[in-house]
């Protein structure tokens, strides 16, 4: 039990006693930066924030005493909107009262996560005036956390933030707020604008994040490249990930540089056995020899190479549902239902909102409560899935076709006509064909 | 006595093999140290002790009458040492102590109409089932299935120029007595049984027939006022598990049973670990005596295999390599909705990555 | 329609009238052997059968006709046997009266498919006295079968094929006849006897093949290597294959003679890029650097390079369990549950005898009515069968340790301390601990 | 009217961050060429117009006070050029024009105690969750425990000796807001939730709750004259899926709620395809505020994998290449029945190969 002891020193040297923090206290030792250290600091400032604070420490002490959490949920929104803020009432507001209500406004941030030093101290301030002083850069799925305010000061916030040019990200069954990789703005590896893809894919569905009515929570995540630093294929639900379907660009000279310096066995145990596909060859000249039909832009050589291998020219996305973590039948990623879509034109942008459309469209019609999208594509079977939304069965969707003979095929040869037709149709227009 | 009580049998189980081996094989049991081939179609082991022993690998219908046998029999007494093995797949194999013997053996064996070959590189002899020849319930007949394809597989057989062995299975029906196969020539029921109402009562044990369907698409009931079963046509997946136990339910037909083709399936744990095959095409014609369109797919398979596979690539790992998308591309055969796995686990054999070929 | 014409030209001139069997006659044409000429020959040959094989091609023709079978099953035993004969009545008896019975007798052959010519030709000579004279060498399980006789000279066959020193196989709810590959006889690859495994197990449990009475079939098979030459994991409920736990034994001479015949970069591509596990390296001076404890024993670069390498010293074997095919849940394989087991010394296939036991025993007990050993284990867990056979878990079992979270770990130190002590055991005798 | 009418939101959704970026960024977005690392924490990115930009990274507790974050602006303005941007992992990134600022700016981060590193093969910051601070349904502090753990791990953040990145995830209930990681730390729960039977009816929705169980172990039961829920305890997988729509399920307690470790988790698509992690230890105490029996598992393996892995390889993958047994001999920890999967599909995940470790 955490007994109280001293003054808060805040600013206006308001007199309510400090609590003892012997538990928390010991996460300050070292040398990461502490989160309690900056809680004390802010409990030892501006008592604006001070009170409610030291009373959040004096909890979290219980809860590490007791080794139990104390906060219940409730309702708290802002006006116009059905979620995004997370509410937090006490369970042990009597001893706390301070703390009593810490909730959380989840806010958009700048799609990539770039910020001026102005930005921030904007935001710094906004919270001080109308929360904790404590902030989060950022959560699991992209927002910035300003973390604990009363159901009062919650609409304050969000007008001052809002005013900012912030608006408030997804909470409950509803579209979540996204994140996109750093890509374009500094990776040589990106293979599309992801802050276009991003703003625009979530900008054009604001609604379903505002007014939370899906049967679940929907996720978008968008990676400039498979290396895919936003972990878009296990945390997303609809991930965007980038990838291209010429050659690879390889700079023979800047292979054999490569050679030089880190030896041929190298090479070979580190790049070429290495390649998943065996689409690569180290010839006897040092050079090196790309199977391009056979490599499956997996990155590896390129991550090793940056100066002698990048993506080719005939760039785009691939596009996989379904991902999402452990409740009900255990993890899932996505599965890869669009291989190959081009992402340059405005019409490749369309096409894309069209897309992101349909599928939050059919996830909101078939999909049971509570259930996520990977989940209703399990329940009702992928090739029902791309039915429902008109996608065109590919190869690039398997891992291999079926293994098992139990399904019917009695219309096999009418399926096998639209693959010919389309083929037909490809043969006419796309670069595949052109090869 | 004699009529009325039998003899009692003598359970002797697993014969002895030793006194039937080749004696360079007894001697040098357990004791091998290298093997190479020669030529196609035979074989040649080295052993620790260094004696040499030379196999000549030959096909067979596998269903033989005993003319043919005997005629291998006086072959391996003329031209071989008296000794024969069969195979995993039904070839028959000629041991001898001397390369000389080699080239008049496989004379004569090619003389007699015993294609010579199988070995390392090659299309093997497919693994052979029953069919109509002697199962009660084949949708097709395998040894015509084995022998057209054979016919036409000929020239690989007797050669060894495929990236690495071809193994071929042929079952003919969903139960699937052959097993995986680089290729697999299987029948392939498109349509739900058809219930004979009237004799299911009589020879059906019902509960038993329920219990076997997979999706449980059978339920009991009353139809003319007989007990008999149902099926639900929806959830059916048209594998004829019912049929056996329960012939009323009758899943053949020239409606129903189609030939699909199945590729990748490997044994073996060379390199990557064992694999099922995996369906490339459905619903072709069950088309007695010769099957031709499935000739035609076989042949598309193998032959795009022989002509992109890297050394020692075996079907389902060149394909990986390659990629699905291109082997639909070489072989021009069509993907669909029914190549996407449905059953339990389904999610397993989608591509949860990002890896894609183009 | 079949129409007849032209006698049967038997031995003995008998004058019945061949069947017209044009569709069969297109099975004729062709390099490959051909059954219905083999048929044919049995048809014109002796009248003790030839009456029988007529009919039978009639019934056949009649099938490629109507492409539907016309064979129904029945009960057919030998006296003091349950099973082993595949009993078969025609539907079309009325039609082809000679061959309305057509049984078969599967026999198990001498292990490993070893005959003399004089062996071949006194089996011919029984089923021309006891059956059509057709015979398969041999079934998908192993059998050598005879097809085609009467349920009436069914005895008498078995009988003089007894007396030959040959017993019945497996049919229906039993064990089954069984098979190993060449191995110890003519391969270097081979790890452990398979004559003397398969002989030893087989005839311990011959009352399980004879006298039916388990759940459903059960089926051993047995490989010298994993290169599994009788696809004992996909079909077996019990393959035994060979393995070694010490390191491959590596001749660089003949390593380097293959990289000279063959090139450095063929053997780069073709050997170290396809080892599965990256344990293989060439090092600059051609010779093999073999990293055994990441070497998965896949036998890859053994099959390339016969001459330059071979199995460690350390034999012994392999154990999966639960192969089988389609019906009911799926096509499963083996799943490896003794990793290693020394099969040497005659406690070792004492041990390997007592294993199989339990594991007939706990399928015998706990499978379902038509439930296979992999169907049983999949239905209540690997977990459940192990300690069933009091089988200490081992990381060689799993592709990799459980992804999922659902699952109530509570007693994990206890089964930790297992874990521990089974260590502890093995550190003070086995080969694993002394490297 | 203020009062009585709340001011209607502009909803702008994803704000623009092009105003925000830093001027050779915007400058060349989407154009640039390669890249390097010239020391832990710095990235030399070059553009095809030739532009160059240094990025130091630094690590942050993430949950910042507003005196935190408003030192690293100053930071940013004295020592840099305004701009910075915070990473998928928390990391904030300081970009400058020019070579020469990049010691200046290590110096002032690492005075001021924020540690430089986190870039290429270095141990990254743990992705953070919630626990105690703020989430309603939480077993243990996210904060605490990755306070805790990137102490210990300090040396691996700012220098980059590990064989390829490591990615650590941290979760502080089963939902696993935390993602897959190389390594992760994840509360599992060890007991079946205890009912307070007379707070159900009240606040539980029952249909609900039975439904969201993944095992179907609830069933609505009248307990005491009320109705409530029971849990049939023989199947509960001790998951904790009831306790959020629940709470009076409560499934946290000393008891109950433990540690535990998973390995091999893996995002990227980079040569072997994206994969989950697997248990390595449960049922490790929930010893806070500082849990030295998790953070010395974290080590072992940790270490184990920096001496023992290649280049490049990642945690799974290098688990791959070594085998399970040797993972386990290596870290010293148990392999029990456990570490089995039960789930279903589970057959996926066994090995069906004689591909074995020794
Ligand atoms: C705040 C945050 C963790 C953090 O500290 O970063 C978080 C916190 C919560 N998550 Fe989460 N999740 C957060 C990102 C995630 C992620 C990661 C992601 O989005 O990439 C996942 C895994 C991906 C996924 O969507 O599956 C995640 C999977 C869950 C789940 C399980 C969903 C599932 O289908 O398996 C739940 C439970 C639920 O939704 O019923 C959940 C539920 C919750 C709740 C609302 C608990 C509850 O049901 O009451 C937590 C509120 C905590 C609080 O008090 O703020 N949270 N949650 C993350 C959101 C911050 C943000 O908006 O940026
Ligand atoms: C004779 C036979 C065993 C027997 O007891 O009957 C046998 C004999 C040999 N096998 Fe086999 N295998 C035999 C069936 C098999 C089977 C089973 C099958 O065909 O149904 C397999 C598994 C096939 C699969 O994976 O589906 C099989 C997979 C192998 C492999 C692995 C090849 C691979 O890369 O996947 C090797 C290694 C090699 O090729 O060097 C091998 C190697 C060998 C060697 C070289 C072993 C040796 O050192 O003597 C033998 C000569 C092979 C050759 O034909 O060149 N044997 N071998 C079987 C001949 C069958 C036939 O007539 O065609
Ligand atoms: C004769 C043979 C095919 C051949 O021509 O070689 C054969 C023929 C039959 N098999 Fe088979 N199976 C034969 C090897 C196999 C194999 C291969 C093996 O043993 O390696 C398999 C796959 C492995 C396995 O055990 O799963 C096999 C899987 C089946 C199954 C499916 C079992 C399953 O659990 O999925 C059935 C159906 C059943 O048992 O209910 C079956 C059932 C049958 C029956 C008894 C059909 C029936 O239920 O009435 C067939 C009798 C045909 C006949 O008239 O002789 N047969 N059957 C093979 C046995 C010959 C022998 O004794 O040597
Ligand atoms: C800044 C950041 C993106 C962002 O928008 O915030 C980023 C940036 C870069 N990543 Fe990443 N990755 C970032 C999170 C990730 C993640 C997600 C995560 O950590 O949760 C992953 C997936 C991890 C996983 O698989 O679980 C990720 C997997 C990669 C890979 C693939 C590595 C692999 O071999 O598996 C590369 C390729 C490489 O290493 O060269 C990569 C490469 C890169 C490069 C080199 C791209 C480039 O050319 O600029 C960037 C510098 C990496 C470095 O640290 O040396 N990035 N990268 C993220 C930094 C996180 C951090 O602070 O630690
Ligand atoms: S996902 Fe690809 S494009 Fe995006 S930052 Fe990572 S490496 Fe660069
Ligand atoms: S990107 Fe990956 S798959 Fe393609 S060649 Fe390079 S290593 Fe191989
Ligand atoms: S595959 Fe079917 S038809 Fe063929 S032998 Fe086996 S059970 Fe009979
Ligand atoms: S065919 Fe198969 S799925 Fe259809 S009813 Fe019969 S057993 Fe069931
Ligand atoms: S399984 Fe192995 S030991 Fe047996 S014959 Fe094949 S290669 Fe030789
Ligand atoms: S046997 Fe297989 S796993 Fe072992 S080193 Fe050779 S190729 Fe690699
Ligand atoms: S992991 Fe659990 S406790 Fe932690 S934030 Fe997510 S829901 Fe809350
Ligand atoms: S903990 Fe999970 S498994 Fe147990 S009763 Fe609750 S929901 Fe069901």
């Amino acid at each position: 039990m955490s007994s109280d002891n001293g003054p808060v020193s805040g600013a206006a040297g308001s007199e309510k006693k400090i609590h003892d923090t012997p538990l928390l206290d010991q996460l300050e030792s070292g040398p990461w930066p502490s989160f309690i250290t900056g809680l004390k600091r802010l409990r030892d400032a501006d008592e604006r924030y001070s009170p409610m604070v030291n009373d959040l420490l004096g909890q979290l002490e219980h809860s590490y005493e007791n080794k139990l959490g104390y906060w219940k949920g409730g309702t708290v929104s802002v006006f116009g909107y059905g979620g995004g803020i997370i509410p937090r009432f006490s369970e042990v507001a009597k001893k706390f009262p301070e703390s009593k209500e810490f909730h959380t406004l989840r806010v958009i941030p700048p799609a990539g996560y770039h910020y001026t030093s102005d930005l921030l101290r904007q935001m710094c301030d906004i919270w001080e005036r109308n929360g904790s002083g404590l902030i989060a850069f950022h959560g699991q799925s992209g927002d910035i956390m300003f973390q604990g305010t009363s159901t009062e000061k919650t609409q304050d916030a969000f007008d001052e933030l809002n005013e900012l040019g912030f608006d408030l990200g997804g909470a409950g069954p509803a579209l979540r707020t996204s994140m996109n990789c750093v890509g374009h703005a500094r990776c040589e590896m990106s293979c599309y604008d992801e802050v276009r893809a991003h703003r625009e894919i979530l900008n054009e569905f604001l609604d379903e994040m505002h007014r939370p009515a899906l049967p679940y929570k929907f996720k978008f995540k968008f990676s400039g490249c498979p290396n895919d630093c936003v972990n878009a294929i296990h945390r997303a639900d609809f991930a965007v990930i980038g990838t291209w379907r010429d050659d690879m660009k390889v700079n023979q000279a800047e292979v054999k540089n490569y050679v030089e310096k880190l030896g041929r066995k190298y090479i070979i145990d580190h790049v070429i056995a290495m390649c998943p596909t065996r689409a690569l060859s180290l010839n006897d000249d040092d050079t090196l020899d790309v199977d391009n039909k056979s490599c499956v832009r997996c990155m590896h050589c390129l991550n090793v190479m940056t100066k002698a291998l990048s993506p080719g020219d005939d760039k785009g996305v691939s596009i996989l549902i379904g991902g999402k973590r452990a409740l009900k039948i255990g993890d899932l990623m996505g599965i890869n239902v669009v291989p190959f879509m081009k992402l340059e034109t405005e019409e490749d942008f369309e096409a894309l909102r069209e897309f992101a459309g349909n599928v939050i469209d059919f996830f909101a019609e078939n999909a049971l409560e509570h259930e996520r999208t990977g989940e209703m594509i399990d329940r009702i079977g992928l090739p029902a899935f791309l039915e429902g939304l008109g996608v065109e069965p590919d190869p690039n969707m398997v891992k291999h076709p079926r293994t098992s003979c139990f399904v019917r095929t009695d219309d096999f040869d009418d399926e096998a006509e639209k693959w010919y037709e389309r083929k037909g149709r490809e043969g006419g227009s796309s670069a595949e064909a052109a090869e | 006595m004699a009529e009325t009580q039998p003899r009692t049998p003598d359970e002797s189980g697993v014969p002895d093999p030793f006194p039937f081996m080749h004696p360079l094989l007894k001697k040098n049991y357990g004791n091998w140290d290298w093997h190479d081939r020669p030529r196609p179609g035979v074989l040649h082991h080295v052993a620790k002790t260094g004696d040499e022993v030379w196999t000549v690998r030959a096909g067979t219908q596998r269903q033989m009458d005993v003319f043919t046998i005997r005629k291998l029999c006086d072959i391996a007494d003329q031209f071989a040492e008296g000794h024969v093995r069969f195979t995993t797949r039904s070839n028959i194999e000629f041991m001898v102590s001397s390369f000389d013997k080699v080239q008049p053996l496989i004379d004569k064996l090619t003389a007699e109409g015993f294609p010579v070959g199988g070995t390392g590189n090659s299309v093997s002899m497919i693994s052979h089932t029953q069919g109509w020849l002697h199962c009660d319930i084949p949708g097709t007949d395998a040894s015509g299935v084995v022998k057209s394809m054979m016919d036409m597989m000929y020239d690989e057989f007797v050669k060894e120029e495929m990236p690495n062995r071809v193994r071929i299975t042929t079952s003919c029906c969903q139960i699937n007595c052959g097993g995986q196969g680089d290729i697999a020539i299987n029948v392939q029921y498109t349509k739900p049984p058809k219930i004979n109402h009237d004799l299911v009562a009589n020879i059906c044990e019902r509960p038993a027939v329920v219990a076997r369907c997979p999706v449980a698409a059978i339920r009991p009931a009353m139809v003319n006022g007989k007990p008999s079963l149902e099926v639900d046509e929806k959830k059916c997946v048209c594998c004829g598990a019912c049929y056996p136990p329960c012939p009323p339910m009758q899943i053949n037909g020239e409606e129903s049973t189609k030939i699909a083709v199945w590729v990748g399936g490997k044994h073996s744990n060379a390199r990557s670990k064992p694999t099922f095959h995996k369906l490339v095409v459905a619903n072709l014609p069950n088309n007695a005596p010769r099957w031709p369109e499935v000739s035609e797919v076989v042949r598309k398979i193998l032959y795009a295999y022989k002509d992109n596979a890297k050394d020692w690539e075996r079907m389902g790992e060149w394909i990986d390599r390659i990629g699905w998308p291109r082997f639909f591309e070489l072989t021009g055969l069509p993907f669909t909705k029914h190549h996407i796995d449905t059953w339990t686990g389904a999610r397993h054999n989608m591509n949860m990555s990002t890896h894609v070929h183009f």
